[in-house]
């Protein structure tokens, strides 16, 4: 079973009060990161779908990071509460199948700053970088 | 069995409790097929077998009858349990729809791998012992092991989808008009097998606080994936996590609507942040 | 469908020196979406905005995507001179090129250059697909209700009537001025309570805007920010209004220390409030005094410091030493807190009036003499070290401010939060006077323990706060966000296709989104003023009847499905 | 008011699945799986689900047709029917009764399919009466009759669960039979190998363990070459040979014209692999053959089948549970249509037009006087149309899009004297005729349909058909009582008695016997349980017989100006001619425009996009659909769903016949493609 080696795409959602902000300040410090991933800013984590993050692996990411404030800091009350709730569970269903909860990681509170930021990319990078392909889940892709 | 459900469907016909009863019945040439009995009389052709889950159709015969027309549903453990979940929905007014309930015997909680193979409010028949689902090794083969060999038995199955989306149509719970399912945004259009990754997991996540492990889905698969493997993993975490359980109570609503403050978790810490890599910041 | 022009960013070569924009230009302008792409120099220079501008308007570009530097850099400031320019910012969007690829894969520039390739055809989907959410405009009611007439009501009530806003001033007593009226002497001034606030509530009474009800509670608040709907239960029987912006100066109580230091049993135990009543009453006759302080606060129960009790207790020590002479003032402290200089001046006096200040421990406290009646207190002073017995025949007790039940019960019929103790907490830090609940403010005693000083100027803030929301007589739905620039938009339920299953109304933070009743089913309905466009209810519907126009899920599948792909 | 729930059979593919119809004031309003019935067991594909849609579609036909110029009048069934009979006489009268030519319906039931072909015999004294088998199974049942003895499946697909090995050739099913596949995979989860043989990645090949990408058209060189590689292994079953087969050193005879060696270079195939796969399915002590339009759609079609059958029988793969051979048949009745006689050289039952015993029963049964010779098929038909055949009656059936190079169809229709089409839409078909008749569809009407596996099963009528539209059976009762015929029937019951009379092996049939799980025949007696698999004791035709297939490669091949092989075939969402999926607005959303899947690389070289507008010619024509990049198919070829009538996949195809069988060659012909500017702007 080939590994994700070489084919990394991560997905970032970045909150705009958090992930956002670690992803300029790593920018500003000039901190060297892969170029594997791509960022779609959010206002909220509590906006980001549990089904968006599926259909990213869909389209072909091998991770997906969702990146959003601490727990208690959350700017909309609270709203990140039950986003963290609902993609922990689909951490558990992507176990279920084997596609690996690793794929994707959940920063709350932990990328403002510009060097969590790039620790977080960087670790993310190298796990994913690791893990099996995935590419018998990819209907256009042929098998043999 | 079978006559006490009768004589408590007549009780509830002739004290006037609701207007009709929704059972299964054996028509003409035999086929067995879900009916509303209205009088007495009728109730002679209620059968009990196969297994058919009436939620959604409770939730339209409902929606057409006039308000104060009231149903009551011959149901098995899984059926009422559909049907909490559709309350809780707002799909089905409680105050018009009552059940008869009855017990399945211990061979149909076999085949289903039901852990609650009865109702709450049991009318009829004793209830037996549930049966673990994850002491079954055909469930084990596929929440065990090494990820990547999960993976690839997963895809296996999966690659068999024909995309009869009979899964969706025969759940008791997807009642969605229109259906993500349908919508080329989420899942590609007009290929088998379905897409794997999205139509699959959309469908499996959307009932992951909802699923009441019916097991209809599977039975209604042409090509035999295990789809209620998939949630039973979740069906656990919930249960784990937050003692909850799909199906169970009315008033509460999934814990994953919920900040940490109205649905905390039992015995654990809110964390101030969260890094799933567990490294900290 | 308007076509889509693009402006790159060189940055005088931050960006052009690792990501090739030329071919960037090449690829996008394939795209049969894209009207033309135009690589300028810089964005954010004197004279830019304006020939950016000219641009966008001579090729009739519908909508505009600028990529440049990141949203903390000059976007929102380039984004603010195309507006005073007259370009719609609204379908403006911004993608970072600078510091999310030039700089952060400085080593990779193919790298670099296709994922800014992505992002602007990510970004190209959004644009495409992003509508506007309906904004709608709120009569805004122009009065106000403020709940509590201590020192803080009164100074927001008259604060509000000064700018002209009619106001319901509301209390549970007979009469204005809460605490302050039992207070004969206010520190550090000295002067009567009544007369501190007297020409508040002098004011409260001559000022026709506004109305004070007494006797009377709130019983129920309807509506939201702009205009709520409150009924009052009073004497007069039962009132209804309809106002802009409801203050909370509620106030607290003070506790009421049962059974510590033999109080209830022991004669002339008493606390600082009984202790105001008799001067009240006239000079108490006493040769001693002492004083405990942080009687029931600063412990595992109530770890916080009430703040106003220790300058109670300096006034109120001096006073005995004025109105007896010869007397002796005791206080019995874990630390005195004087913040800031006229208080520690005033901490000060009392030491050189011969006070005396005696520091014991949290797990020593001062042991009561006497049966009947208060003979003296044991004491072991942490300074000296030495234990020291007091004859005294008064003792009184500092306790603490507690929240008022009440208040609290208020918080709850109104949706605010209160901290753990039961004080009404702020949405934010830097947002002292505001509620989760927009339109609803909060000041005073109520918030957190303060001397009356604070409370009045509290109170005027909260005024100001209120005025703000009232200024104009219609507020759009948009700007009712704390978020800067205005939320992103607001929820919208496609009654269509809604299914009714209410996780929307389950999750939203804000109460914002209600059920509602339509034929044999129920469908999710949107309060636009009451939406914070966190997008919590968007992504816990199952089929997508609820969407955030602007960045829909048309959009964001599109974005996603393009974030890896080669654009051709 | 209650709904009710009529238990049926679906419309679509020949597995014949149960449905059950709730019925609600008198329209079909929604399909439920039926959990009793044998076969589906209580699933459905998607086609199945929505088999409700379209059967209350506003464009249904209410009333008979009559063409006044280019447009349609109404007219009544009395005008219509007197019509018709009136034509038809005249024709034959005026042009002898071979002038006459009937196309039966795979669609219809058994009883229907009994009367048209009685119909066409007795009153026109003619044998030109076909049904579209021709287009798909006719070189099943002429390679099986040869082989055999019967142009059946020989097994269950029950069977396919119990199987060691599986052999897909030229079979879609995933696709085109996607409810047996649950057996398939049931085999797969006991252990059971499966081995794909197509050139095409298809749904069912990304199941498969071992995937062969022949050339396209190459199966007997493959077969062959497993054949060559068994026999000189020694895995053939020497004893079964001996006791129950004929004729095997011919075929060892032809072998040693096809080494291993020789077949990997023709289809283009490894030979280690073809060896492989020849030991697994003759090592496997289960094994089956499914097959399907990939092998019998060739220019040697027939011999395809043949080769098959060689295999099976030379590894004893036949006569017993879990192996034999699977011709999926495509249509819901095809089975039925053939054994009801709609061919023109076999009454009912295979009975040969030419035995003259048997002319003689079914002259007396029938108390009329009928044709000793052999009359035209489907694509001779359509071929004579306005030379020989001067009059056609079409009962549902849609050449226009379904035969090969329709637009030759088309002007062959045009230059009919008249042209009776008797079907529930306006087909493409319909557009031509003179005189429109409105039939009934599958939940209008009583009867049976027969499924690939030979199992009779019961139609039971849910609602009325729309307006004035009749019963395709009544219809054809009237038609008979106006052509002179004893056609007073009062139920297709009678008519099954009566064709039970005829045929043998139906004898033991009767509608009492149908509900719920059918029967499959075999059934010579009352008490008889129907026949799982055929051939157990002996074979059909007595020995079974060693034929040697007669190798021709594709007639058309790739060249400068038509550079791409094109290979057509079904998709998941639609069926056939698209007439009722086309309708049903949930199958048509799922595939909304016609596509061809094109090669990654070619694309590039074309310079073509994902869902681009191209244009792709043949030397017969050329059709505009969009293009769906893939590595399913292989550089150099194309696949193109036959199902859009705005796209016809038949406009390109190449009519060159089968001489053994008249099966056209759909699965191979060259064409050229070019992305199509002016058609970006839809």
């Amino acid at each position: 079973m080939s590994a994700e080696r070489g084919n990394v795409k991560i997905l970032v959602f970045a909150c705009r009060w958090c992930g956002l902000i670690g992803a300029d300040a790593a920018g500003r410090k000039r901190i060297e990161l892969p170029a594997s991933y791509r960022v779609i800013p959010v206002d909220c984590a509590g906006y980001v779908e549990p089904d968006a993050v599926i259909r990213a692996f869909a389209s072909g990411a091998t991770g997906v990071a969702v990146l959003g404030c601490h727990v208690g800091g959350c700017r909309f009350n609270d709203a990140n509460h039950p986003a963290l709730k609902r993609l922990e569970l689909l951490k558990t269903l992507l176990d279920t199948t084997g596609i690996g909860g690793n794929r994707l990681l959940l920063g709350f509170g932990t990328a403002h700053e510009s060097h969590q930021y790039a620790e977080m990319i960087l670790a993310f990078h190298k796990q994913v970088e690791g893990l099996p392909s995935m590419a018998s889940w990819m209907t256009s892709v042929a098998s043999d | 069995m079978l006559d006490q459900v009768k004589q408590k469907a007549k009780e509830i016909l002739e004290k006037k409790e609701a207007n009709g009863i929704l059972g299964l019945r054996k028509g003409p040439f035999d086929v067995i097929h879900p009916h509303v009995f209205t009088a007495p009389s009728e109730l002679d052709a209620l059968v009990l077998e196969p297994k058919w889950l009436f939620a959604k159709m409770a939730r339209a015969i409902l929606r057409e009858k006039p308000q104060v027309w009231r149903l009551a549903v011959v149901v098995r453990g899984c059926d009422e349990r559909a049907i909490v979940e559709l309350t809780k929905r707002s799909q089905i007014d409680r105050e018009r729809l009552l059940t008869v309930g009855y017990a399945c015997d211990s061979n149909q909680a076999k085949a289903c791998l039901c852990s609650r193979p009865y109702p709450q409010k049991l009318d009829a028949g004793s209830a037996v012992e549930g049966v673990d689902p994850f002491a079954d090794e055909r469930v084990r083969a596929y929440l065990e092991g090494d990820a990547g060999e999960r993976m690839e038995k997963w895809a296996a199955q999966l690659k068999r989808c024909i995309k009869c989306y009979g899964c969706r149509n025969s759940c008791p719970i997807c009642i969605c008009e229109p259906c993500k399912l349908e919508d080329d945004v989420w899942v590609e259009r007009g290929v088998v097998p379905a897409e794997m990754v999205s139509f699959h997991l959309i469908r499996a996540f959307h009932l992951s606080d909802t699923c009441v492990a019916c097991g209809a889905c599977q039975e209604a698969c042409p090509v035999g994936i295990p789809l209620m493997t998939l949630q039973l993993a979740m069906r656990e975490a919930l249960r784990k996590d937050y003692h909850y359980e799909a199906g169970l109570d009315a008033c509460r609503k999934s814990p994953v609507l919920f900040d940490f403050e109205k649905e905390p978790r039992p015995g654990q810490a809110v964390p101030d942040w969260v890094d799933s890599m567990g490294k900290k910041p | 469908m308007a076509r889509i022009g693009i402006l790159l960013c060189n940055c005088f070569g931050e960006i052009g020196r690792t990501v090739d924009l030329k071919s960037i230009k090449a690829r996008l302008e394939a795209d049969p979406a894209v009207d033309s792409v135009t690589i300028v120099e810089s964005l954010c220079l004197p004279g830019d905005a304006a020939g950016a501008h000219s641009l966008i308007r001579e090729r009739g570009m519908g909508k505009v995507l600028i990529g440049a530097c990141s949203p903390y850099g000059k976007m929102e400031f380039v984004k603010l001179g195309l507006a005073k320019e007259g370009t719609d910012v609204r379908t403006v969007r911004t993608v970072d090129l600078r510091e999310g690829c030039a700089w952060v894969h400085g080593k990779d520039p193919e790298g670099a250059t296709h994922k800014a390739a992505n992002q602007l055809d990510m970004e190209i989907a959004l644009l495409q697909n992003m509508r506007d959410s309906k904004d709608i405009g709120i009569r805004v009611q122009q009065e106000a209700l403020v709940i509590g007439a201590g020192p803080a009501g009164l100074s927001a009530a008259c604060g509000l009537a000064r700018l002209g806003f009619k106001t319901h001033l509301v209390d549970r007593g007979s009469a204005p001025g809460g605490l302050l009226n039992v207070v004969t002497r206010t520190y550090p001034t000295d002067e009567p309570g009544p007369e501190k606030i007297g020409s508040l509530i002098k004011e409260t009474g001559k000022n026709p805007l506004i109305r004070f009800y007494g006797k009377t509670k709130v019983s129920a608040v309807k509506g939201y920010a702009g205009d709520f709907k409150v009924s009052l239960a009073g004497p007069v029987g039962n009132t209804t209004l309809r106002v802009g912006a409801v203050v909370l100066a509620t106030g607290a109580r003070i506790l009421f220390p049962q059974g510590l230091f033999g109080y209830g049993k022991v004669k002339n135990v008493i606390t600082q409030m009984e202790m105001e009543r008799r001067f009240a009453t006239g000079a108490i006759g006493c040769k001693t005094a002492v004083f405990v302080q942080c009687v029931g606060a600063r412990n595992a129960e109530r770890p916080y410091c009430s703040t106003i009790c220790c300058p109670l207790s300096l006034k109120n020590a001096m006073r005995v030493m004025d109105e007896n002479p010869g007397a002796k003032s005791y206080v019995l402290h874990r630390d005195i807190m004087t913040p800031g200089s006229v208080l520690e001046a005033y901490y000060r006096r009392a030491l050189q009036k011969g006070v005396q200040f005696i520091r014991f421990d949290a797990d020593r406290p001062p042991e009561v003499r006497g049966q009947d009646q208060v003979s003296g207190v044991e004491i072991f002073d942490t300074i000296s070290g030495v234990s020291r017995s007091i004859e005294t025949d008064l003792l009184v007790l500092s306790t603490p401010f507690i929240p008022d039940p009440e208040a609290t019960a208020l918080a709850r019929m109104l949706n605010i939060p209160v901290d753990k103790y039961g004080f009404y907490a702020e949405v934010y830090p830097i947002h002292p006077m505001e509620t989760r609940n927009d339109g609803i403010f909060i000041c005073g005693t109520a918030r957190w323990p303060v001397s009356s000083d604070q409370a009045i100027a509290q109170g005027e803030a909260a005024a100001i706060k209120a005025a703000a929301l009232m200024g104009n007589d219609t507020v759009s739905a948009l700007t009712m966000s704390r978020v800067p620039g205005g939320k992103l938009g607001h929820a919208f339920a496609d009654a269509a296709a809604c299914t009714g299953c209410g996780n929307c109304v389950a999750v939203c933070p804000y109460e914002a989104c209600r059920l509602q009743r339509t034929g044999n089913r129920s469908v999710s309905r949107v309060i636009k003023v009451r939406c914070k466009a966190c997008g919590s209810c968007v992504s816990v519907c199952p089929n997508g009847a609820m969407q955030m126009p602007e960045q829909n899920y048309r959009a964001v599948g599109e974005m996603i499905r393009r974030a890896f792909r080669e654009v051709r | 008011m209650n709904p009710e729930f009529i238990r049926t059979i679906c419309p679509y593919c020949g597995t014949g699945c149960g449905l059950v119809l709730k019925v609600e004031e008198g329209r079909v309003a929604a399909t439920y799986p039926d959990r009793e019935n044998p076969v589906s067991r209580g699933s459905l594909c998607v086609k199945g689900w929505v088999a409700h849609e379209f059967v209350d579609h506003p464009e249904r036909l209410t009333a008979p047709l009559l063409r006044k110029g280019v447009r349609f009048e109404e007219i009544s069934w009395e005008e219509a029917i007197a019509l018709a009979a009136q034509k038809l006489k005249d024709t034959a009268a005026k042009y002898g009764p071979d002038s006459i030519g009937g196309l039966s319906s795979a669609k219809c039931t058994n009883e229907e399919n009994y009367l048209f072909q009685k119909l066409i015999r007795a009153a026109f004294k003619t044998n030109n009466v076909d049904h579209c088998a021709r287009l798909c199974h006719a070189a099943t049942t002429v390679g099986m009759l040869q082989t055999l003895g019967s142009g059946a499946m020989t097994n269950s697909i029950s069977d396919l669960a119990g199987a060691d090995c599986i052999l897909f050739i030229g079979s879609n099913a995933a696709e085109s039979h996607p409810v047996l596949m649950g057996e398939v995979y049931k085999a797969l989860d006991r252990g059971a190998k499966m081995i794909v043989i197509d050139p095409r990645e298809t749904p069912v090949a990304r199941n498969a363990h071992k995937l062969l990408r022949l050339n396209p058209g190459t199966d007997i060189p493959l077969l062959a070459g497993m054949m060559r590689h068994i026999v000189d292994k020694g895995l053939h079953k020497t004893d079964f040979i001996e006791k129950r087969m004929e004729n095997f050193e011919a075929l060892k005879t032809f072998l040693q014209a096809w080494p291993v060696e020789k077949a990997a270079k023709e289809t283009g195939i490894d030979e280690a692999v073809i060896r492989e796969v020849a030991e697994t399915y003759a090592r496997a002590e289960y094994a089956a053959i499914v097959y399907c339009m990939g092998i019998t759609q060739h220019a040697c079609g027939a011999a395809n089948v043949i080769a098959v059958c060689d295999l099976a029988m030379l590894c004893g793969h036949v006569g017993k549970p879990f192996s034999g051979i699977y011709p999926l048949r495509g249509q819901n009745n095809v089975q039925g249509a053939c054994d009801m006689g709609a061919l023109p050289n076999l009454y009912p039952g295979y009975q040969a037009v030419t035995d003259p015993a048997i002319r003689e029963k079914f002259q007396k049964a029938w108390k009329a006087d009928l044709s000793d010779k052999p009359g035209r098929t489907v694509t001779e038909l359509i071929n004579a149309a306005g030379k020989d055949i001067r009059s056609l009656y079409i009962m549902a059936e849609n050449p226009c899009v379904s035969d090969p190079d329709v637009n030759h169809v088309m002007e062959a229709l045009q230059r009919l004297d008249f042209l009776i089409v008797q079907d529930i839409f306006l087909t493409e078909t319909a557009k031509f005729a003179h005189l429109v008749l409105p039939g009934a569809c599958f939940a209008e009407k009583t009867g049976t349909y027969t499924n690939t596996e030979r199992r009779f099963q019961l139609l039971h009528k849910a609602v009325d058909p729309p307006g004035k539209a009749m019963g395709d059976f009544e219809i054809l009762c009237l038609m008979g009582k106006a052509l002179g015929l004893a056609f007073d029937y009062n139920s297709p019951a009678e008519v099954m008695s009566e064709y039970a009379g005829l045929v043998p092996a139906y004898a033991g049939i009767s509608f009492d016997r149908l509900e719920r799980a059918g029967l499959q025949w075999p059934c010579p007696d009352e008490k008889h349980p129907g026949t799982r698999f055929l051939h157990g004791e002996k074979f059909t035709r007595g020995l079974g017989r060693f034929v040697v297939p007669d190798y021709t490669p594709p007639m058309e091949k790739p060249d400068a100006e038509y550079p791409y092989y094109l290979n057509t075939g079904r998709v998941f969402a639609h069926y056939h001619t698209g007439t009722m999926t086309r309708r049903s607005p949930f199958l048509n959303r799922e595939i909304e425009d016609p596509y061809v899947e094109i090669h990654p690389d070619d694309a590039i070289a074309l310079g073509v996009g994902p869902g681009d507008w191209i244009r792709v010619s043949s030397r017969r024509g050329s059709i505009v659909t969009t293009a769906r990049i893939t590595d399913r198919v292989v550089k150099g070829s194309i696949f193109a769903p036959f199902h859009f009538t705005e796209a016809r996949a038949n406009m390109l195809t190449n009519p060159v016949l089968d001489p053994a069988c008249k099966t056209p060659e759909y699965k191979v012909c060259a064409v050229k493609m070019e992305k199509d500017h002016e058609a970006k702007a839809r």
